[in-house]
């Protein structure tokens, strides 16, 4: 009687997760897409002062409005042209792309740190403590972000850290549900009762036993409301209530380009795209990494 | 000697992945006559509950499915249009499933769904198509027939509602049941009364019936033929009593082996094994696939490997295949 | 299409208007509103600059706080009642009392009350001298009819304005819509009779969307338009485009008297050099074009009193960072710049304190916000501008500004008692006098950096015509077809 | 089915209740209402005098209740810039914001759930790639900017839709367009996904074994089950929309209560603000309400036992 | 009840587990008694084999064994000292669990190595080398090959993984092991394995079992005392080869007669079982087991069963007792 079952069929079967995750990701275009873009604008962001000569900040007042490039009467020297106060487009718009990652980042980071908090609380504890978070998400979810955003953006006078705080503040939201939900999945499992039975303190068990297994999905929350942030920061500024000039902001880009809107569309044509796009590749990131993580939930 | 109501040659399935294609049914061959009940007994993986969707028509798109012969009533299943399998699904065929909690929509009342079955193929009333449904709940041991029709699935056990699965595929009084593993997800006490309810209704209405199943005690009890599936053959078929009494192929006395049973194993002394894992299908399969794990296996088992037959009824895939001494331990 | 085809004149407000009871709004659209649906009992003549007889037929003083006028017989308010010495008492008593809540107190608080004399007589009694009271009759002082007014109030007044104006309310959704038309019984005023069958006012908060649908057809008639529009609508020559200078002037307000603490705008030097660093002719060049011009004296260069000899302070930004190094900051230093409105203009300040040194941070607030800031004292650099409710008169800004008010970040009591003695005054002789004097004390310690005067673009569809006038009130019943 | 609705309406209750004292705790801190009063010309000396007349000098928590018991009255107090009624102002616009919303969400459902169903139905298909490709766009489109692109194209180079204003329907096909299109992934997304799911179960598998055709068990058996998800989605995404049509209101110049509430935050209307949040509030929480009990309706789970 | 000379292992004294089912906010909650009032005794190298159908409260008293659960009521004794509820570290030394299911019961981000290594670390036994050195031990003892240490659970089939579970129970050394059907999700040819090894390391170990299953055939074939669950309640105990040949209680007999031995010459039996399994929410009057009872009497209906003691076990049923009780 032989207790190892070991036989010459008896390999260990399948490639390791790690090699698993690889191949998939591979295999998907959008997340690659998304990879690629997001890495560009991330390195772009940090070499900007080396692609451009120009400082954002520097003004010329008789060289406003300069078309970019593949308009008539150009000026080499400013490849995207000046703004109305006849500063290098290309400059800010490098510039801006720190601030636009800057603003997705934290926000997302301070927002995550909160929903993950409460929703790993909630869906581990359950009972009252999850009565209370529910009640918290139910209470966060009622109200009108944009309007709330606003409101306080407009009492503590905007700067960049102001917009940071209030869109992190704002938006744990769907942190919270997810990992309520994703902690609730997973807190049933039996290799979390075993850890338990293991004698596992509580922290131990939520970081080694349940964190690990609910990350991904937590990533791909990340990535959203990042993209989420950089939008609604857009649209704050929009309103003229975002970060504050002279900040080479996208969204403040988009609304100082507005005056020109029917003149100079590329005023905000260039700021807009450049938000499109950064947006598109956070969101083809978020969406390739819920696919690679659970391909079966594809959509 | 009537035709048999089923027959299948050669039925095979491949999957497509991504590595490859997956070879989950392998060629496999059975009759069955009006009245008789079949059992197609294998572990996780071996194809049987492909096959008695395959027979069904209800493989999902990506599966292809080929075959020989596949011919129920003298209808050849292979060269149907779907308009025509969706006339004889739910009529002249019908299938029982595993899980009773989610095979029933949620969102009707069990009236509804019965009548559906019976309305799809049958010129009646909504008034009828219910009487119907309560003749039928009657049938599989339901008290209160009638109050159970504006019922929702999720009010009723697990054992209820396998039995309301069974009066829906019995509305039309089709010829050919499959049932796959109607009994896994239940206690053991519902699982006998369900059998058993299944047996009787069975034969009372002289269907031919599908059984699939991975538990040997519920074939020894219910079968009258027997088909051992194993990596996507059917590796031994024959009667209950051959296949009990008798077994050939390493695999299938290597199962009987497995099991505990009360009154002939010892307690606390070791079960029979079968070592090893069930191997790849995808890829090409040559030879006896059952060879990795088998304590009798020989180089030519690498070879195709003929059938081999005792009388009619027993048959087995194996270049062994004398009768073992004894009964199987 | 509306429009010239069916006699109606389709126009925009950028703000949404608060009231439209001409003494609970303080807005520019609801001084538009007050002059096409009331009437002052005298008119401002812009191209004259005479007073004349609008309401009443005559004026004159009686003392140096009574003034007696008589009223123009004949005039119908637009419900029919008929305009009398009651209708003034009873707005004039009703708008000094303080706690009836004026918005605006200073166009009311001058005046104690009104007393009947007769029928189409009557005397206002003032708080005192107050030389600029015919600029408040011909401006914001509007006649209300009294009985209606006793009945409906400010409320129903907003809701259904009645006045005399050549324009009567045809309909008012609070905020976003009016419509006006034409007043048929419109007395014989020196305003003149409005020739546009129907005035259609839509607010329109955003300027571009006011262009579209001046583009599309929707509007003939926007103002307000920013200078880099105007010039390429202009160029477009499918509009008639007229710029005309304001009387608001925009202004850096440094707290000289360190009402926000220690730091170094304290310094006379500093402020100097803050104004050295910035090139006010390249921003009204390049960002305010139009008849816009730099601005050296704290009020605006028409305004009575606004002394012109005054410390001029070019750019030179050499200086500026010499008078910096003289005041002890080589390095420059860092300071809180607020502002409210024109954010390119504040941004170009920005670069150019920037350029010697002073890093700026923009905090860009509310009016309201900003002011109450202000009014505590907490800023110690704000970028302002005003108006003068278009008086033409230095007591409509430098005394606002230079009399201790909580406004006031100079706190100067030599300035505070000029101008006492320039505002009580009724010979213009010593007035002008201590104005002078105040304003060049005022350039001398630079407490405030005057930058430069606005301009509007007027742009209307080329049906239509329309000549500005400088105090920047649209009057629609000048406004006529081609 | 009563004792659900009703434990929902608690809950209800309470949200609205914690979002009242919130925004009002958060506009209590949003300086000094009294020089909002005032308007802008005014004076410090009128300052003061409205500080005391309208009791911003009392305790918070005086204020709170005050204003709460007035508001389940329905009275929410003054106007500070208007000086009208806020229930009446806000009564007027909201109408516009209400049209726009209903306008936003079907025509995001009217597109959403036949392409997530269409999607599901024949996944990887060009449909299903289509679908996604204009989830992914409308995602990733900041709304303002897509508002913007629709003047430039419809109201001044084609000249088909007018830019602004509630005069005709015409004004409202292209802030419906942009508000939809921003309810519109999330929803076909789960549309499809909910399809996928439900296509998967076992009780689809048993409605084809009955001989049910493909039609019926898409239509009949897999959307009611997969409709369940996407009516609680609407209702968010409707209690969003009606809170975010700030943007879309000042970009369309449409008089509705967002962009009252844009307006009011510039001028620190302060009742107008707490008013206008707790009604956004409100709705949502209306919204989601509803959608729970026509959840309860579509699916006996919860409706019975 | 027979008498022992030393304390038994582990032994549960009236434990009764109610969980408050809330329904809504505002419903008022009801109890649900997974377990009322259930003793056991386990003695050292028993196995008790717990059977009994599902929602019968198996699951919840091998929680409260691991201390994953605190009993309502009633005291778990271990070595005949009483554990209090702070002290699940030590019930976890001397108590280690091996679930049901394989796939769900290994952490699936952790390779087998720190699977089976946790529970040293948790306990700060030894360091890494003696834990690599306890892992090798272990994975050799449970007859897995050497370089599955590095693997995750994904790349194991489910027998595989059992053994890993396995060893990681075992690798505390501790004395008992509670088995929740472990078997249960395997394939028969891999069941059989994990059985042998489960009954070869209780020899060699010297390891007590409480073997949960709803599998007689199981029970029997590894039991040396079987109890009974129904409803909370445990119906009849006693050792597994008297209980096999002579059930007493109904519900024993039934549950006997329901086991399908693979025997073609017997057809499915009729086991006599009324309605379904009952709502614990609302369990039914008197005996438990009377509207499923086919021997049931009036008495059934309102009376609770008396507990008949045996010479080596108990049935509580009123079909024992000498007189009918009030």
């Amino acid at each position: 009687m032989a207790r190892t079952i070991d036989t010459a069929a008896q390999q260990i079967r399948t490639a390791s997760p790690a090699a698993l995750l690889r191949r998939r990701i591979f295999g998907h275009y959008g997340l690659l897409f998304g990879i690629v873009v997001l890495a560009t604008i991330v390195l772009i962001a940090a070499f900007a002062p080396l692609l451009t000569a120009h400082d954002p900040y520097t003004q010329d007042l008789l060289a406003r409005m300069k078309p970019p490039f593949w308009m008539a009467g150009s000026d080499p020297d400013h490849l995207l042209g000046t703004d109305h106060l006849g500063r290098d487009y290309l400059a800010r718009l490098l510039y801006g792309a720190r601030i636009s990652l800057a603003i997705g980042v934290i926000a997302a980071l301070i927002s995550g740190l909160i929903g993950t908090a409460m929703g790993v609380a909630a869906g581990y504890f359950g009972g009252r403590v999850d009565l209370v978070v529910t009640f918290l998400i139910n209470v966060r979810l009622a109200m009108p972000v944009v309007l709330v955003a606003l409101a306080v953006v407009a009492i503590l006078d905007g700067s960049l850290q102001v917009v940071i705080m209030v869109l992190g503040l704002l938006l744990w939201d769907r942190f919270a549900v997810v990992m309520r939900s994703s902690v609730l999945q997973v807190r049933d499992l039996e290799y979390v009762n075993a850890a338990k039975a293991i004698g596992c303190s509580v922290p131990r068990v939520i970081l080694s036993e349940i964190m690990p297994n609910v990350v991904n999905n937590l990533i791909v929350v990340a990535t959203l409301e990042m993209a989420h942030a950089i939008l609604l920061e857009a649209a704050l500024s929009f309103l003229g209530l975002g970060v504050q000039p002279p900040t080479p902001s996208w969204g403040l880009m988009i609304s100082e380009g507005k005056q020109m809107l029917l003149f100079e569309p590329w005023l905000i044509a260039i700021p807009g795209v450049a938000l499109f796009v950064l947006v598109l590749a956070i969101n083809l990131l978020g969406d390739g990494l819920r696919d690679v993580s659970a391909p079966e939930n594809k959509g | 000697m009537t035709d048999p109501i089923l027959s299948v040659r050669r039925l095979t399935i491949d999957i497509p992945l991504a590595q490859g294609t997956m070879h989950a049914v392998r060629g496999i061959d059975f009759d069955l006559k009006r009245g008789e009940t079949l059992c197609i007994v294998g572990e996780s993986g071996s194809g049987k509950s492909l096959t008695s969707l395959a027979v069904m028509g209800l493989l999902s798109g990506k599966l292809r499915r080929s075959a020989d012969r596949l011919e129920f009533a003298g209808i050849d299943l292979m060269r149907q249009k779907p308009r025509t399998m969706r006339s004889l699904r739910g009529d002249r065929m019908a299938m029982i499933f595993q899980e009773p909690m989610t095979s029933l929509n949620p969102a009707y009342t069990i009236g509804d769904q019965l009548a559906e079955a019976y309305l799809l193929h049958r010129r009646a009333s909504r008034v009828e198509a219910l009487a119907r449904a309560v003749e039928l709940l009657g049938k599989v041991g339901i008290t209160a027939a009638e109050s159970r029709l504006s019922q929702y699935p999720h009010q009723l056990s697990g054992g209820l509602r396998q039995r309301v699965m069974i009066a829906m595929a019995l509305m039309c009084e089709p010829e050919l049941i499959i049932a796959d593993e109607p009994t896994t997800a239940l206690d053991v006490t519902i699982q006998a009364q369900i059998l058993r309810l299944l047996a009787d209704l069975q034969r009372e209405m002289n269907m031919a019936m599908i059984l699939v199943t991975h538990d040997l005690g519920i074939v020894a009890r219910i079968a009258d033929k027997v088909a051992v599936m194993y990596a996507g053959e059917v590796v031994e078929q024959g009667t209950a009593r051959e296949i009990f009494d008798n077994p050939r192929h390493p695999y299938t006395r290597g199962l009987l082996r497995c099991i505990p049973v009360p009154g002939k194993t010892k307690p606390g002394e070791h079960l029979g094994s079968i070592p090893g894992i069930v191997p790849s299908l995808v890829g090409v399969v040559e030879g006896c696939a059952f060879r990795g794990r088998c304590d009798v296996a020989a180089p030519s088992c690498a070879d195709p490997i003929p059938e081999q037959k005792e009388g009619a009824e027993h048959a087995w895939r194996c270049i062994h295949g004398q009768a073992e001494e004894g009964a199987p331990a | 299409m509306a429009g010239k085809a069916d006699d109606t004149l389709n126009a925009a407000f950028t703000k949404e208007l608060e009231s439209v009871d001409s003494y609970f709004n303080s807005a520019r659209e609801g001084v538009i509103l007050q002059r096409s649906i009331w009437d002052g009992l005298l008119y401002l003549n812009q191209e004259t600059g005479e007073y004349e007889g609008n309401l009443a037929t005559s004026w004159q003083w009686v003392d140096d706080t009574t003034l007696e006028l008589k009223l123009r017989e004949g005039v119908k308010f637009h419900n029919g009642e008929e305009f009398d010495a009651d209708d003034v008492v009873y707005t004039v008593n009703f708008v000094a009392k303080p706690e009836n809540g004026v918005v605006v107190q200073r166009n009311v608080n001058w005046m104690k009350e009104a007393v009947k004399v007769d029928k189409y007589t009557v005397r206002i009694i003032t708080n005192g001298p107050f030389p600029a009271a015919f600029e408040y009759l011909a401006g914001p002082v509007s006649i209300y009819p009294n009985e209606y007014y006793a009945e409906a109030g400010p409320a129903g007044m907003a809701l259904k304005p009645v006045g005399t104006g050549p324009y009567q309310v045809e309909s008012v959704e609070p905020g976003k819509h009016f419509v006006l038309k034409k007043y048929e019984g419109y007395h014989d005023s020196p305003k003149g009779r409005a020739t546009i069958g129907t005035v259609d006012i839509r607010t329109i908060p955003d300027i571009n969307t006011q262009l579209a649908e001046l583009f599309s057809g929707g509007l003939d008639f926007i103002w307000g338009v920013p200078a880099d529009q105007a010039e390429k609508l202009e160029a477009m020559g499918r509009f008639n485009v007229a710029n005309e200078s304001t009387m608001r002037i925009g202004y850096l307000e440094l707290d000289a008297a360190g009402r926000s603490g220690e730091h170094p705008i304290k310094k006379r030097a500093v402020r100097q050099a803050i104004a050295h660093a910035i090139d006010r002719q390249a921003i009204v060049d390049s960002l305010l074009k139009g008849k816009s011009k730099v601005v050296n004296s704290a009020c605006f260069p028409s305004q009575f009193g606004c002394e012109q000899d005054v410390a001029v302070y070019d750019y030179d930004p050499q200086k500026a960072k010499a008078l910096l190094a003289e005041a002890g900051y080589p390095d420059g230093f860092t300071v809180d710049f607020y502002a409210y409105r024109d954010r390119p203009y504040a941004e170009a300040m920005l670069s150019y304190l920037a350029n010697v040194g002073i890093t700026a941070n923009l905090k860009y607030l509310q009016y309201s916000a900003l002011r109450e800031m202000r009014h505590k004292g907490e800023t110690s650099m704000s970028f302002q501008t005003w108006g003068s409710y278009s008086v033409n008169d230095a007591s409509a800004i430098t005394s606002q500004f230079f009399k201790h008010g909580v406004e006031d970040f100079a706190r100067d009591d030599e300035v505070k008692a000029w101008l006492d003695k320039a505002d009580t005054s009724i010979d213009p002789a010593v007035r002008k006098e201590n104005y002078s004097l105040a304003l060049k004390k005022i350039a001398d310690e630079a407490y405030w950096v005057p930058l430069f005067s606005y301009n509007s673009n007027y742009v209307l569809t080329q049906d239509a015509e329309y000549t500005p006038t400088p105090d920047e009130v649209v009057r629609f019943f000048q406004v006529h077809w081609k | 089915m009563l004792a659900f609705a009703l434990k929902r309406l608690g809950l209800a209750v309470l949200v609205t209740l914690t979002v009242s004292l919130l925004s009002f705790s958060l506009l209590f801190m949003s300086g000094d209402p009294a020089s909002a009063i005032a308007g802008e010309n005014a004076g410090a000396a009128d300052i003061e005098a409205i500080r005391t007349l309208y009791g911003f000098d009392r305790p918070f928590l005086v204020q709170y209740a005050d204003w709460l018991f007035s508001a389940l009255r329905g009275d929410f107090g003054q106007s500070y810039y208007f000086k009208l009624p806020v229930s009446e102002l806000i009564a007027d616009r909201l109408s516009v914001t209400m049209l726009l919303g209903v306008c936003g969400i079907s025509f995001a459902l009217l597109t959403a759930v036949p392409l997530g169903v269409a999607a599901a139905m024949r996944p990887n298909s060009f449909i299903d790639r289509t679908a996604l490709f204009l989830s992914v766009m409308g995602q990733a489109m900041p709304s303002f900017w897509f508002g913007l692109v629709l003047i430039v194209i419809f109201s001044i180079r084609l000249g088909w839709l007018p830019p602004s204003g509630t005069a005709g329907w015409q004004n409202f096909v292209m802030p419906t367009i942009v508000l939809g299109y921003y309810a519109m992934p999330a929803i076909m997304r789960l549309t499809r996904a909910g399809m996928l799911e439900v296509l998967g179960a076992d009780y689809i598998r048993t409605a084809r074994a009955k001989g049910a055709s493909e039609w019926r068990v898409m239509f009949k058996h897999a959307l009611r089950n997969a409709v369940v998800p996407v009516v609680s989605l609407a209702a968010v995404q409707m209690g969003f929309m009606l809170g975010g049509s700030i943007v879309v209101e000042s970009i369309f110049a449409l008089h509705g209560a967002g962009y009252l509430a844009w307006e009011s935050i510039g001028r620190n209307d302060l009742p107008t603000v707490q008013a206008l949040i707790l009604i956004f509030s409100m709705f949502y929480i209306v919204f989601t309400f509803l959608s729970d009990l026509a959840n309860a309706w579509l699916d006996p789970r919860i409706r019975v036992g | 009840m027979s008498e022992t000379a030393t304390p038994p292992v582990l032994e549960l004294a009236s434990v009764t587990k109610t969980y408050q089912v809330k329904q809504g906010m505002f419903g008022k909650p009801k109890p649900l008694h997974a377990l009322s009032g259930v003793s056991l005794r386990l003695n050292r190298k028993d196995v008790l084999g717990l059977v009994g159908e599902s929602g019968c409260g198996k699951s919840t008293l091998a929680k409260i064994l691991l201390g994953l659960e605190m009993p309502t009521d009633g005291r778990v004794l271990v070595d005949g000292r009483e554990i209090a509820p702070g002290e699940r570290r030590l019930l976890a030394r001397r108590i280690q669990p091996v679930f049901q299911d394989p796939y769900s019961s290994l952490n699936p981000r952790k390779s087998i190595e720190d699977i089976i290594a946790l529970p040293l670390l948790v306990h700060g036994i030894g360091d890494g080398a003696a834990r690599e050195q306890a892992v090798t031990r272990m994975l050799d003892l449970v007859g897995l090959p050497a370089r599955v240490r590095r693997g995750y659970p994904s790349q194991l089939s489910g027998g595989q993984r059992q053994r890993v579970a396995i060893a990681r129970a075992l690798i505390m050394k501790p004395e008992i092991v509670i088995c929740d059907e472990p078997t249960s999700a395997l394939d028969v040819s891999v069941q059989s394995q994990i059985l042998n090894l489960l009954g070869d390391l209780r020899e060699e170990l010297g390891l007590t079992y409480l073997f949960i299953s709803h599998n007689l055939a199981v029970v029997e074939h590894l039991a040396t005392r079987v109890a009974v669950m129904y409803l909370g309640q445990i119906v009849e105990e006693a050792p597994a080869r008297d209980l096999f040949a002579g059930p007493r209680h109904p519900y024993t007999t039934a549950l006997l007669e329901s086991v399908l031995t693979p025997d073609p010459s017997l057809s499915v039996p009729d086991t006599h079982l009324g309605a379904a399994y009952p709502n614990p929410i609302s369990p039914p009057p008197g005996c438990r087991f009377h509207p499923r009872c086919g021997k049931v009497r009036d008495i059934c209906r309102t009376t609770p069963p008396p507990r008949v003691e045996g010479p080596e076990g108990h049935v509580d049923c009123h079909l024992y007792s000498a007189a009918p009780t009030h």
